[in-house]
């Protein structure tokens, strides 16, 4: 057969179930705990089968206490292993927030760097399917805010299979948010394709008008508000941001130094949001590069309401986008 | 009043004539050509040159000395002959 | 009582004018013949004034756009009906503010505030040597890279562009004045030699800064004899003669590097020489550093033309739409003058009259010129 | 404890109580069927099967007392007395629901009836719980406050935490743990070192008392005297109910942890059959009773499904609302 390999055509769970295979697979330190991840298969089906695979010392079903499994996912990092540690939800997350931000962001510094924590937390995040007011949290941004952590989130099926194997490379607490909207997105695993990093943004689409900076299930709006544009003539580029705690200062002025027109696209509440960080360093660093004020659009100040109209109203939307973007074109616009 | 310098009377006659006519760039001044010929100076904007040096240097210019200034240099000599 | 302001004709010839800058703020107290705005047409930067008591309401046009004449440049609420309180009225009420969420920020520069524009823009300009005061002028609310980038295109031989339009512009109204205004022209000539003497003695006695200027009487002259004779201070209009009651004479006044226009010095047969100087001279100034007063430009009733010294000796012009009647005046020069039958040497004035034929005829023209003759012959009683 | 004191199976009350399960039951099942339309939407937790715990619970409370529950929490609500019109608006997302529509069916609230919540974060209730009771102490009132949770809770930090409070502090807290033996999939076997769940009360010095949660008459017998010592000021009380979930954790839920004969085996002992059966061998009931309550109940539940239906949607407008209490202008 010389045919060529067809693309692998998969969904992002699968995706993000391969990469946790893979780094099972791969390293004997390795392990994977949380709730409902083993006999259930996982809240939203990821770790489905690897329980059958890797048995039950490394595929670990723990009971809901998050702060205490947090903290053991910890404790096994810095003690030599390198686990994987599963919160259902970012909700949930909550609840080993002690763990995560006086422990895991802090062991580091407080032992001089004699003691770092090579642990990986992935959570899943976000809103979208009417799960209301406790469990489509958005909080990226927020744990973005804590140095000690690394934040990042894959928005593409190559980012679901790889980041993870470059989160577990990286010595200190990575924080890997899934947007739960994304697990059933279908594509194709850039062929060859054997890693990817978490230092750099990403350009998903070119485009020289404005741009719009994103990440994790926004993204996807984003580049479909992108193709609309497009269609009036108008060329956004789209940059994956990828990584929120560092952010690519880097790519992002290099966006605006093409565009000089910006709209941030950013699934969690606007006030002290990721988006109010990325705009803050555009007016620190590439000011004079601006053409127009930085446009955001956010979630509305609201908990998620249950109905569909109100939480499609409370979050950003390929057609928000695209209006924000039309009105910071218009002649004389300012958002 | 004797001790006004040549200089100075230079820079005063050329800061008159600019204000006189914004549009003028002094260094593209040609000193010895009219001032009419080189800028469309007309009988309005002598008479506006006359009083601002009458004023400046608190020299009287009667009528019949105007065509002595019609150029920058012509200008500037007149009026040092009026102060010395 | 809410009142209009329109943008006004300037010329016949105008069609459009640029707003370039509000004078005035909403709220603020606006009297007649206070300059509100400035516009710039093809003549140039031009203040265009109020012509009642009022405060302003609204500005409904921002700097940097271009509209037609006639068209509403604001709202004034008069004073003298009854307007409500200005603060007031200026203030929209929160019920007709758009929805906040998602509400644009309104898209103009706010009056009298720093000028809205992007940093970008401002960089660029800057790299371009475009200035901050051209930028406003052009953006229409926010200035933008492309704004500048457009400006810095349009500006790169800027003087010939400003110049060749005032060239049309002032062909187009000698066109219109020439299609539609029958001629006749009539010429004399006058012994200038006594207003010389006399203004040389005046002129001798007074400082530098007061002396008078021959073209002056002149146009005080023109101003006095067109007070007398009828048919030659006024308008033609729809073929009809419209006396003015005013004389405001326009004075045709050089702008350095080429163009003229023509402002008037108002109610001219009524001020003394003095006095009309210091207008005259007030004039001559701002037309050459750009800021006229728009009641200056529309308010001639007649228009003298001189060619000053260096001038040729006659001129036949052309009459300023809808005025009837224009006095040329050329060189005054030595030339031989048959003075009680002998030929002397005099100071000679050629004055030459364009004048609607729709109004009036030769003879009345003649004895126009002749009363200006008459006029200058006794230049004390100027 | 003194089955003496334990009222009598009369008709009348039997048949309320299997009333009161048949309403649960049906309002339940025509959920399942509203979900497939799309009409609700989100995460749909059913209580099938742990009916006799909600309705056997309630008998021991008055209308002073506070309710705080769970995400699984319809059972509850409505054998608290809340309308099942609203509820099911709630669940449709509508204007005239419980909460407006705006939390849907994890969040049903009603402070009316003093039912706060409609919590969907594991043992997230329990020291609100505690604080409610803090405030009927501190305001010497006869009210107590009976908290629902589940097993998955009793791994939480906080369940301890608030046991712990509770008794340290004496308040009048019920504890109501419904095991369903299941966190979710996980087995509590397989998440308890101990599982024997009112053992960890009594650790905390609580009084407790395993319960066959099945049994409608257990329930409502023990949750009455343990309201009772609770109310008379002898600290929080503690009962571990052992029933089972007939349905799924949730609508999306391929039920890989457990067999369907498990499942088959719990549903013949079922609170609505067994109590039938008993009820028909006593003689205080016939079949043509059941059939009646059930077709009540179903009329019931299309009653509020039709108010549903004709429920308004909150205006976009409206959006930001509730985010902060609504001060009277």
């Amino acid at each position: 057969m010389s045919e060529p390999a067809a693309a692998v055509r998969l969904t992002y769970r699968e995706a993000a179930r391969q990469g946790l295979r893979a780094a099972l697979a791969s390293d004997p330190r390795v392990f994977l705990m949380g709730e409902d991840v083993g006999r259930y298969g996982g809240c939203y089906a990821v770790t489905k089968g690897l329980l059958q695979e890797f048995g039950p010392e490394r595929v670990r079903d723990t009971p809901l206490s998050e702060s205490a499994f947090v903290g053991a996912g910890i404790g096994a990092a810095i003690a030599g292993m390198r686990p994987i540690v599963e919160i259902m939800t970012v909700n949930f997350s909550l609840l080993a927030l002690d763990q995560i931000l006086n422990n895991a962001a802090t062991l580091c510094h407080m032992s001089g760097g004699q003691v770092n924590v090579p642990l990986v937390i992935r959570m899943a995040t976000g809103a979208g399917r009417q799960l209301a007011a406790q469990h489509s949290h958005s909080l990226e941004g927020w744990y973005a805010h804590i140095p000690g952590l690394r934040v990042v989130a894959p928005g593409t099926i190559d980012d679901a299979r790889f980041m993870l194997g470059a989160a577990l490379a990286c010595p200190d607490p990575v924080l890997l948010f899934e947007h739960i909207v994304l697990y059933n997105m279908e594509g194709e695993l850039t062929a060859g394709l054997a890693s990817a990093d978490i230092d750099h943004a990403a350009i998903r689409r070119a485009g020289r008008d404005v741009v719009l900076m994103t990440y994790g299930g926004s993204l996807h709006k984003c580049l479909a508000a992108a193709a609309a544009l497009a269609s009036e003539g108008i060329e956004a580029e789209v940059l994956d941001l990828r990584t929120l705690r560092p952010l690519d200062d880097a790519a992002i002025m290099d966006s605006v130094r093409r565009t000089h027109r910006v709209v941030i696209v950013d699934e969690g509440w606007r006030s002290g949001s990721v988006a109010a960080e990325v705009t803050t360093r555009i007016v620190e660093q590439a000011f004079y590069d601006l053409d127009a004020p930085v446009a955001r659009v956010c979630t509305a100040e609201v908990p998620i309401p249950y109905p569909k109209h109100l939480e499609d109203a409370a979050l950003p939307s390929p057609e928000r986008i695209r209006e924000t973007v039309q009105r910071l074109l218009a002649r004389g616009g300012a958002s | 009043m004797g001790t006004v310098k040549d200089t100075e009377i230079r820079t005063r006659v050329l800061e008159i004539i600019t204000s006189i006519a914004p549009d003028v760039d002094p260094a593209t001044i040609d000193p010895e050509l009219d001032l009419r010929d080189q800028f469309d100076f007309d009988s309005m904007d002598r008479l506006h040159l006359a009083a601002a040096i009458s004023e400046a240097f608190r020299i009287a210019i009667p009528e019949q000395d105007y065509p002595q200034l019609s150029a920058l240099q012509k200008a500037c000599e007149y009026v040092a002959k009026k102060l010395g | 009582m809410q009142v209009d302001f329109h943008l006004p004709s300037l010329g016949a010839d105008m069609e459009s004018a640029t707003l370039v800058q509000w004078l005035k703020k909403p709220g603020e107290a606006v009297h007649r013949g206070e300059a509100i705005a400035v516009v710039e047409t093809a003549k140039g930067l031009i203040d265009i004034e109020c012509f009642d008591e009022a405060v302003v309401g609204s500005l409904i046009v921002q700097p940097g756009t271009k509209v037609p004449v006639g068209a509403v440049l604001a709202q004034l609420l008069s004073e003298t009906a009854g307007a409500p309180p200005p603060a007031k009225a200026a203030v929209p009420t929160p019920a007709a503010a758009a929805p906040a969420r998602l509400s644009p920020a309104p898209l103009a520069a706010a009056p009298g505030g720093r000028a809205r524009i992007s940093p970008a823009a401002r960089r660029r300009a800057h790299e371009l040597g475009v200035s901050v005061e051209a930028l406003e002028r052009a953006g229409a609310g926010i200035v933008h890279l492309e704004d500048v980038e457009h400006l810095a295109a349009q500006a790169k031989p800027p003087a010939p562009d400003a110049r060749d339009a005032m060239r049309i512009a002032i062909g187009n109204a000698m066109a219109r004045s020439k299609r539609e205004i029958p001629h006749y022209y009539l010429a004399d000539t006058v012994d200038f030699s006594t207003a010389r003497d006399w203004l040389a003695s005046y002129n001798a006695k007074v400082p530098v800064g007061e002396r008078i200027l021959e073209g002056l009487l002149i146009v005080k002259a023109v101003a006095l004899a067109a007070a007398r004779c009828s048919g030659f201070n006024g308008y033609c209009r729809d073929g009809r003669f419209e006396p003015a009651s005013a004389v405001n004479v326009g004075t045709a006044i050089a702008v350095r590097g080429g163009g003229l226009v023509a402002p008037a010095l108002l109610g001219a047969d009524r001020k003394d020489l003095p006095a009309l100087m210091r207008e005259f001279s007030d004039l001559v100034t701002r037309v050459r550093s750009g800021h006229m007063r728009s009641g200056e430009f529309t308010a001639a009733t007649i228009t003298v033309t001189a060619l000053g010294e260096e001038g040729a000796e006659l001129l036949w012009p052309i009459i300023n739409p809808p005025q009837v009647a224009i006095v040329g005046s050329g060189r005054i020069a030595l030339q031989p003058w048959v003075h009680e039958g002998a030929v002397v040497a005099r100071p000679v004035l050629s004055l030459s009259l364009a004048a609607d034929h729709r109004v009036t005829d030769g003879r009345a023209g003649s004895r126009f010129l002749r009363t200006i003759a008459e006029l200058l012959a006794t230049p004390a009683k100027l | 404890m003194n089955p003496a004191a334990q009222p009598p199976v009369t008709r009348e009350r039997a048949l309320v109580l299997l009333r009161d399960m048949l309403r649960i039951r049906c309002f339940e099942d025509r959920c399942v069927q509203l979900y497939g339309e799309l009409k609700i939407r989100g995460f749909l937790h059913l209580c099938n099967g742990e009916e006799a715990v909600a309705v056997g619970a309630m008998q021991a409370l008055q209308a002073g007392d506070a309710v705080v529950s769970t995400y699984r929490e319809h059972g509850h609500a409505l054998a608290r007395g809340l309308a099942m019109g609203p509820l099911m608006a709630e669940l449709y997302g509508k204007q005239n629901g419980t909460s407006r529509g705006r939390g849907g069916s994890m969040h049903i609230f009603d402070a009316a009836s003093r039912f706060y919540g409609g919590n969907a974060i594991v043992g997230g209730g329990l020291p609100v719980a505690i604080g409610i009771a803090l405030a009927q102490k501190l305001q010497h009132g006869s009210g107590i406050t009976a908290c629902f949770f589940g097993d998955g809770a009793v791994a939480e930090g906080e369940f301890h935490e608030s046991l712990n409070l509770a008794a340290l502090w004496g308040l009048p807290v019920l504890f109501l743990c419904e095991n369903n033996l299941y966190a979710m999939g996980t087995a509590v076997a397989l998440v308890e070192s101990q599982t024997d769940i009112a053992s960890k009360a009594s650790a905390y010095q609580v009084a407790s008392r395993a319960v066959d949660g099945m049994d409608v008459f257990a329930v409502a017998d023990a949750a009455t005297q343990a309201a009772a010592q609770v109310r008379a000021g002898k600290g929080p009380a503690f009962l571990e109910l052992r029933t089972y979930r007939f349905r799924g954790h949730s609508m999306f839920d391929a039920q890989l942890y457990r067999d369907k004969a498990e499942i088959e085996a719990w549903q013949k002992k079922g609170p609505i059959i067994t109590l039938t059966t008993r009820l028909k061998g006593l003689g205080l009931m016939n079949e043509d009773d059941y059939q009646r309550l059930e077709r009540e109940a179903r009329a019931e539940v299309e009653s509020a499904v039709a108010f549903a239906e004709r429920g308004e949607w909150e205006p976009v407008a409206q959006l930001e609302r509730f985010v902060y209490a609504e001060r009277p202008q």
